[in-house]
């Protein structure tokens, strides 16, 4: 990965931006970023093995929707607190990520794409099945509970408060996924996708490593699916189906896995297209399918692969003009 | 009839519903087993075998030509994805041939929706087909074992071109080292070209039989895309002889699966994969990297 | 019969020939010589087309080929018998001859013998004993013969050998510098590449050094064995 | 031979793939501060020997043992943990990080700071200074923010060595750190290995026989998968069988 | 530089929000349906709005709605819950609908139930069945004017209990909500009309199974005389067609035959089969008539079958509803709603207070080899069975109160 030119300015201009979105939206639009927030979250937690760690997933929505799955029944019948049920939401996503992950990270490329993509089948007929937990396809309804901080109660059905809650946990997230690019583990899942062999030859070990990082990716994946049910108000097993998986493959491709925030604006490009999209024209597959085919004939790189190479083709022009 | 002389039958059962999958899952065998390519589209060109045919037989009325038409019009559309399409991002890796692959099945459902229409359509099978035969005292569907038959002959025929031909032999040499078969002057791009086109074609002729069994219509693709995969890798890459027990075991599993443990019986499949991929990363017949 | 004129080539950004020019004359044996990774491999692979060159030109019997595919460089006439030597593990020996296998000769081949399967395995009586044996079951002497064998049977007018005693034991080293020499003799224009300066200097009509990617001396092998600063300077350990 | 002082005792080393045997009963010792070059014919198993001690491979029969604890059969990163680190002979490098990076992901990984996630890469100062340090031993400092892949040859290989070398191991093993370099370029790189590599044993495969004899004292012939002879060059440039198999009887000189 | 691009998509963010806008007119009120348009059940979507615009047509056509011009802005739920509620939000915050309109899917259809109370806006459930959308998870924002899965296997049991002496029953259904729900009221209702039957055989078989020979000889080895199935779409024409390729002579229950595109592949395969809804083409009479009629007038001669004729009447009866409060007003809407009687083509549907399910005589029809509407093998129409003998009672159906 490149190394972005981190500035602070920009990152506080646009939580300012989003601090201000409710005065600007209407509340539906609020609702839709709120959806794109929680798949930015989902989508670069699926970059930490995707376009940071080189690996193709298929099955990175069972973290999502084991994530949910918890969330959603540990409030409904053990009445836990939303922000606990979220944080258990990721330990579960977590948990499943290091049960699952003993078997697939020793796997790497079509094999890794196909083992991830038999266990997520494993894990939707799981919840198909056990209908007396899961509720099967009808799912599990629950009422989002209200926040209580001190004697304070937050009235979290309003969508303003909701945002700001998701809009917190969001930067949390993202934040902790950033920092994380930037310890010597985000360092080393980058050795790993440059050349595994080497980074074991120079002493690290990478089964080890790729396992801490693939629980990691479904802990985060479990809190952008706990996030999620939280939103949705419930839960069922299209959080969790092949549908799910491939569209966090598709946001982060599109955005582009080779940034850091590629993912991030891939899951907002995905969200917002597919939402017009579909109000405006009824064969909408047709166009989208379309958008995808010239995505990845002409932009390899996904939308900040576009901007990385406009931008060094600008500095290179601004190198030519400086006279030698 | 009691649960237990119910076995043969439902081993009969097992296998052609298996060589069923097997005939679908022939030309995935060339395309991603040998060539390596993510092709979620397959499932679309067997689905557009299924509607071509629909249509060659509204206008001729002759089946036995939609086996031969249908095909080679798919195939073609294999050769162009693969020359303007696939040819183009192959070098960018696994992700971009899938995701392009996958906006193909995208396009190609909608195109069948629009042009054919949303609602399943009828296919009639030619008189000798669409009938029973009546043998060790069970009625039989003509058509099951007409199923069974062409997926022998298409097993066999590939087999013979794939092991026993010089084309064969080009084929799987250009899978596993392309630029010397270059360097000895074969074109290989065409090769991938033809043996893309071959795989089509060979979902076409699928979608012809199957279409009028498994009934022609839209969501024809999206349900076996997947069971082909599982066909593919538990396989083992490239094999079509792992394809075809691959195939069998699937078939059988589902069909005693439903006698024995119903509410299992579709974990069974992915429970298989999982395990052949973890004990047997290569398949159950592949050869090791 | 093949000329290169100033080729350069590059691996992505690092150029690795830098104008390279050499001739191979009909019927003429030519040995390129130096040490590790100074381009001789990558010569070989630029006039076959597998990395094209970025600038110069490739002249092969009157027609400009350095912008051609591999397979239709090939189909003109030239054969490759690659360092790795690339035999198809899975396949057995006849299949792996099969593959190679084109029956008419060329016209400058013309008056001899075109070289047909049988032809092959009356010159390399160990590959007939292996005929259905698969590629990878054999033994490192058998496979460069099956390499040499393979690229015989679609009767090349010039073969490009690239390091053919790499790793053999001494006597299978005579037995293949005898097959090549025998190449020679049919009249199949040859260019070797070799570290073994003994064995270039016995079969070579003449030699290139290379160095860093740069012909640095042409001559015959007479003039070779006379120049001790050459060989001190470009070749010897 | 007295066994105190030993570093790597190979005892009987075998491996075959798929029935061909590459290492044929391989014995070879390397003392502490060493220099020991290891020279063959292609093709003799000088790689796959290498292989073998670094754990790509697994031994079919032998033992290998360092500073007296076998590690035959270890991971390689538990091997190289041990102190024993390696270069390839084919360019093996993070080609998309930058060459900072590369020599820092080893410098990391030497002061054990793997999964340590209290402070970012950036801020830890020693770190950075040894990354430095290292970049400027092997004369790549000025090139730090460049892709690894977008190097030259030249640099690219002395970032492999360099590699090598910022995890500081007890000993160091160099497969043909040299091939394909320029006269100037290889004065360079052996001038380098032999100011860091001061004191450590190392073990290197080399063709060059000016680098064997400036760098090396022990040389071992490897022929056919087993060391033919061992001994100090100028008793090993002088031995008839090693002049065979190796040298080449060069009927024309 | 980075801030341009990051400029750059807010730029391109807020272009896009503002295209979203949508212009409210004074003089029309908007009806908003979520329904499944894409993917491979985008057939069931369809028709379920063919079903709502007649019915729009239609009342557009006599002058509106309290005055105002009804519009439809329909939105892709694409078979997906979330997708759904999102939707839903849209319709409901942005286009103002008075009310959202679903029924292809029952998966979907919980999921934008549940959602109804934070939006304050009536669900329609115009033919999605699972019990627990007007059951267990009822809230009085929900108005089911379908059957639901009690209530249609309820018919089939009258009808095979007192007229049929089969008694031997094997039920297949898909294995989800909608077949658990068949199957379990089966039971129950068979209990009730003829005690002695004998359930023989009870399998769940995936949504889109493929291949039913497996199924058909295990109800082949279990003795069965009849099959109940509430299977729809490909997985009942499958289960017919290759049934009777395997020998299977007995008769099929089933509650989605009156599928035009389920009819049109089985053709000579559906012979013996008995189908129950809450109106099937064919009545003779003439109220049927009229209600055929009036739909094919307003449906560019459509006939009013399966969820096109639930969707039909559904949106009848939710202006029916609108007309009789006088207001759009979602709680006055709701309490006309409640215990409202709608004269229906076979006699009057009352809308049940408690749990918002309507109460529906049904019919039975069997095979028959043609009829006017279509130029393939159809059903006709052989018995009407009165609401009150296949009213489900709300303990039956798990109907608990609603609390937020």
């Amino acid at each position: 990965m490149r190394r972005s030119r981190f500035t602070w300015l920009p990152i506080l201009l646009i939580i300012a931006l989003l601090l201000i979105l409710p005065k600007l939206v209407s509340e539906y639009r609020l609702n839709l970023v709120i959806t794109m927030m929680i798949y930015s979250i989902f989508a670069l937690s699926y970059n930490m093995l995707f376009g940071q760690g080189g690996l193709l997933s298929f099955g990175h929505a069972a973290y999502f929707g084991f994530g949910a799955y918890a969330t959603v029944i540990l409030i409904k019948h053990f009445s836990l607190s939303l922000p606990m049920g979220i944080l258990i939401g990721g330990l579960a996503g977590a948990f499943l990520g290091v049960t699952f992950g003993v078997f697939v990270v020793r796997m790497r490329g079509v094999s890794f794409a196909l083992l991830t993509l038999a266990f997520n089948q494993l894990i939707y007929v799981t919840a198909e099945k056990w209908r007396t937990v899961t509720g099967g396809e009808d799912g599990i309804a629950f009422m989002r509970p209200n926040l209580h901080l001190g004697g304070w109660e937050i009235d979290l059905w309003a969508t303003l408060n909701w945002y700001y809650f998701v809009l917190l946990v969001t930067v949390i997230c993202i934040g902790c996924l950033w920092y994380l690019t930037l310890t010597p583990l985000g360092r080393l899942n980058l050795c790993m996708r440059e050349n595994e062999e080497r980074a074991s030859f120079i002493g690290f070990n990478t089964y080890a490593s790729r396992l801490l990082i693939y629980t990691l990716a479904g802990f985060f994946a479990g809190v952008a699916g706990g996030l999620a049910a939280a939103f949705q108000e419930f839960v069922t097993t299209t959080f969790i189906n092949l549908d799910k998986a491939t569209d966090v493959l598709m946001m982060t491709f599109i955005g582009g896995g080779g940034t850091f925030f590629g993912p991030v604006i891939g899951a907002c490009a995905l969200t917002l297209v597919n939402d017009l999209l579909s109000s405006w024209i009824e064969r909408w597959a047709i166009v989208q399918g379309g958008l995808f085919i010239l995505l990845v004939l002409y932009a390899p790189n996904g939308l900040s692969g576009i901007y990385l190479s406009l931008r060094e083709q600008w500095d290179k022009r601004k190198r030519g003009e400086q006279p030698s | 009839m009691d649960a237990l002389s119910i076995i043969p039958i439902q081993f009969l059962h097992g296998l052609v519903y298996g060589m069923l999958l097997f005939l679908v899952a022939s030309g995935l065998t060339l395309i991603f087993g040998m060539m390596g390519v993510l092709n979620f589209a397959h499932g679309a060109l067997y689905m557009l075998g299924a509607y071509f045919s629909y249509s060659i037989l509204r206008w001729t009325g002759q089946f036995w030509l939609c086996m031969i038409v249908a095909p080679l019009l798919v195939g073609a559309i294999g050769i162009l994805i693969e020359r303007f399409l696939l040819r183009k991002v192959h070098i960018h890796g696994h992700a971009h041939e899938l995701l392009l692959t996958f906006g193909l099945a995208y396009i190609i459902e909608e195109i069948v929706k629009w042009v054919w229409g949303n609602q399943p359509l009828h296919v009639e099978v030619p008189a000798m087909l669409s009938g029973s035969i009546q043998f060790l005292g069970i009625t039989y569907p003509t058509y099951r074992l007409f199923i069974l038959l062409i997926s022998v002959a298409v097993f066999a025929v590939l087999f013979i071109i794939l092991y026993k031909t010089r084309a064969g032999i080009i084929v799987t040499a250009a899978v596993s080292r392309s630029e010397m078969v270059n360097a000895l002057g074969i074109n290989v791009p065409l090769v991938f070209m033809l043996l893309f086109g071959v795989g089509g074609a060979l979902a076409g002729l699928a979608g012809v039989i199957g279409g009028p069994y498994l009934i022609t219509n839209p969501g024809m693709a999206g349900t076996i895309i997947i069971d082909l995969f599982v066909v593919v890798v538990v396989g083992g890459l490239g094999s079509l002889p792992g394809a075809l027990l691959a195939s069998f075991l699937i078939g059988e599993l589902q069909s005693f699966g439903i006698l024995f443990v119903p509410q299992m019986a579709i974990a069974l499949e992915f429970l298989l994969m999982a395990v052949v991929l973890i004990v047997k990363p290569e398949g159950l017949l592949g050869e090791k990297a | 019969m093949l000329a290169l004129s100033d080729v350069n080539t590059y691996y992505d950004n690092s150029h690795i020939l830098h104008d390279v020019s050499l001739q191979v004359k009909s019927g003429e044996t030519v040995a390129l010589l130096g040490r590790n990774g100074v381009g001789k491999t990558t010569t070989m692979r630029t006039i076959m087309g597998l990395t094209p060159a970025r600038r110069g030109r490739i002249r092969f019997k009157d027609k400009d080929i350095e912008r051609w595919k591999p397979y239709q460089i090939a189909r003109a006439g030239i054969g490759f018998v690659p360092e790795e030597r690339w035999i198809f593990p899975t396949l057995t020996v006849h299949q792996n001859l099969l593959i190679g296998l084109k029956s008419e000769p060329y016209a400058s081949n013309q008056g001899l013998e075109p070289w047909s399967l049988e032809k092959c395995y009356d010159t390399f009586p160990s590959l007939k004993k292996r005929q259905f044996a698969k590629g990878g079951t054999l033994s490192g002497g058998e496979q460069q013969m099956l390499t040499i064998a393979r690229t015989l049977v679609g009767n090349p007018e010039l073969i490009l050998i690239d390091e053919p005693t790499e790793g053999l034991a001494p006597k299978i080293v005579d037995v293949v510098a005898e097959v090549i020499q025998t190449i020679a003799r049919q009249g199949i224009s040859v260019l070797l590449v070799e570290q073994k300066l003994s064995i270039a200097l016995e079969l070579a009509d003449r030699i290139y050094v290379i160095s860093k990617g740069m012909i640095q001396w042409h001559g015959t092998p007479e003039q070779l064995r006379s120049s001790e600063e050459v060989r001190k300077s470009y070749l010897e350990v | 031979m007295s066994r105190s002082g030993i570093l790597l005792d190979i005892q009987g080393l075998y491996k075959d793939f798929r029935g061909v045997e590459v290492i044929n009963n391989l014995t070879l010792c390397v003392r502490k501060g060493e220099r020991h070059a290891i020279i063959g014919p292609n093709g003799a198993g000088k790689t796959t020997f290498f292989n073998l001690i670094t754990g790509r491979y697994t031994p079919s029969r032998g033992t290998i043992s360092f500073e007296g604890r076998p590690i035959s059969g270890m991971a390689p990163h538990r091997i190289n943990r041990m102190g024993i680190s390696r270069s390839f002979q084919i360019t093996n490098i993070f080609p998309g990080l930058s060459v900072l990076e590369n020599i820092r992901s080893a410098i990391l990984s030497k002061k054990g700071i793997r999964w340590s996630f209290r402070r970012r890469v950036s801020a830890m100062a020693d770190v950075n200074r040894e990354t430095l340090d290292v970049l400027k031993l092997i004369g790549l400092d000025t090139q730090h923010h460049l892709l690894a892949g977008s190097l030259d040859y030249g640099a690219q290989r002395a970032l492999e060595i360099g590699i090598s070398l910022a995890t500081d191991p007890k000993m160091i093993m160099l497969d043909e750190p040299t091939a394909g370099m320029s006269i100037e370029e290889t004065r360079d790189i052996v001038s380098m290995i032999d100011r860091t590599t001061k004191g450590k044993a190392l073990l290197i495969i080399e063709h060059d026989m000016d680098v064997v004899f400036s760098l090396a004292d022990t040389i071992s012939v490897i022929h056919y998968g087993t060391v033919l002879a061992s001994g100090p060059p100028d008793v090993i440039s002088n031995d008839p069988k090693v002049k065979e198999a190796y040298l080449g009887e060069d009927k024309a000189c | 530089m980075n801030r341009k691009l990051i400029f750059g998509i807010i730029g391109i963010m807020s272009l896009c929000f503002l295209m979203g806008a949508t212009v409210w007119a004074a003089d029309t009120v908007n009806f908003g349906v979520c329904e499944i348009r894409s993917g491979a059940f985008k057939t069931n979507g369809d028709r379920t709005i063919w079903g709502i615009e007649a019915a729009v047509n239609e009342a557009n056509d006599q002058g509106g709605l309290l005055g105002k011009q009804i519009k439809l802005v329909i939105e892709d739920n694409q078979g997906k819950g979330e997708i759904g509620v999102q939707k839903t939000k849209k319709l409901v915050m942005q286009d103002n609908c008075v009310v959202v309109i679903q029924g292809s899917s029952s998966g979907v259809g919980g999921a934008i139930g549940q959602a109804m109370p934070r939006l304050k806006t009536i669900y329609l459930d115009t033919n999605a069945e699972a019990m627990g959308i007007t059951g267990e998870n009822f809230n009085p924002y929900v108005f089911r004017t379908c059957l639901n899965a009690g209530m249609h296997v309820k018919a089939l049991a009258n009808y095979f209990g007192t007229k049929t002496k089969l008694r031997k029953v094997f039920l297949i259904n898909q294995d989800y909500s909608w077949g658990y729900d068949v199957a379990k009221y089966y039971e129950m209702a068979i209990k009730q009309f003829s005690p002695d039957t004998q359930i023989v055989g009870k399998e769940f078989h995936p949504v889109f199974n493929k291949d039913f020979a497996p199924y058909v000889s295990k109800i082949a080895a279990s003795g069965a005389d009849y099959v109940i199935s509430g299977n729809w779409g490909t997985d009942l024409t499958q289960l017919v067609v290759q049934g009777r390729k395997l020998g299977m002579e007995i008769p099929i229950g089933a509650t989605f035959l009156d599928d035009d595109g389920v009819m049109g592949i089985a053709r000579e395969a559906a012979e013996g089969c008995i189908q129950a809804n809450m109106y099937i083409l064919g009545i003779d009479s003439d109220k049927a008539r009229a209600f055929e009629d009036t739909f094919h007038k307003y449906s560019d001669g459509k006939w009013p079958s399966f969820v096109i004729m639930e969707a039909y009447i559904g949106t009848k009866m939710f202006i029916e509803a609108v007309r009789k409060a006088g207001s759009f007003d979602t709680d006055k809407v709701i309490k006309a709603f409640e215990g409202m009687t709608w004269e229906g083509p076979i006699g009057p549907i009352t809308m049940r207070t408690e749990d918002h399910q309507a109460q529906s005589p049904a019919v039975i029809a069997e095979y028959a080899p043609s009829t006017k509407y279509y130029d393939f093998p159809y059903l006709k129409p052989i018995m009407t069975i009165p609401a009150s003998d296949i009213s489900v009672s709300l303990e039956d159906s798990g109907w608990k109160p609603y609390k937020k």
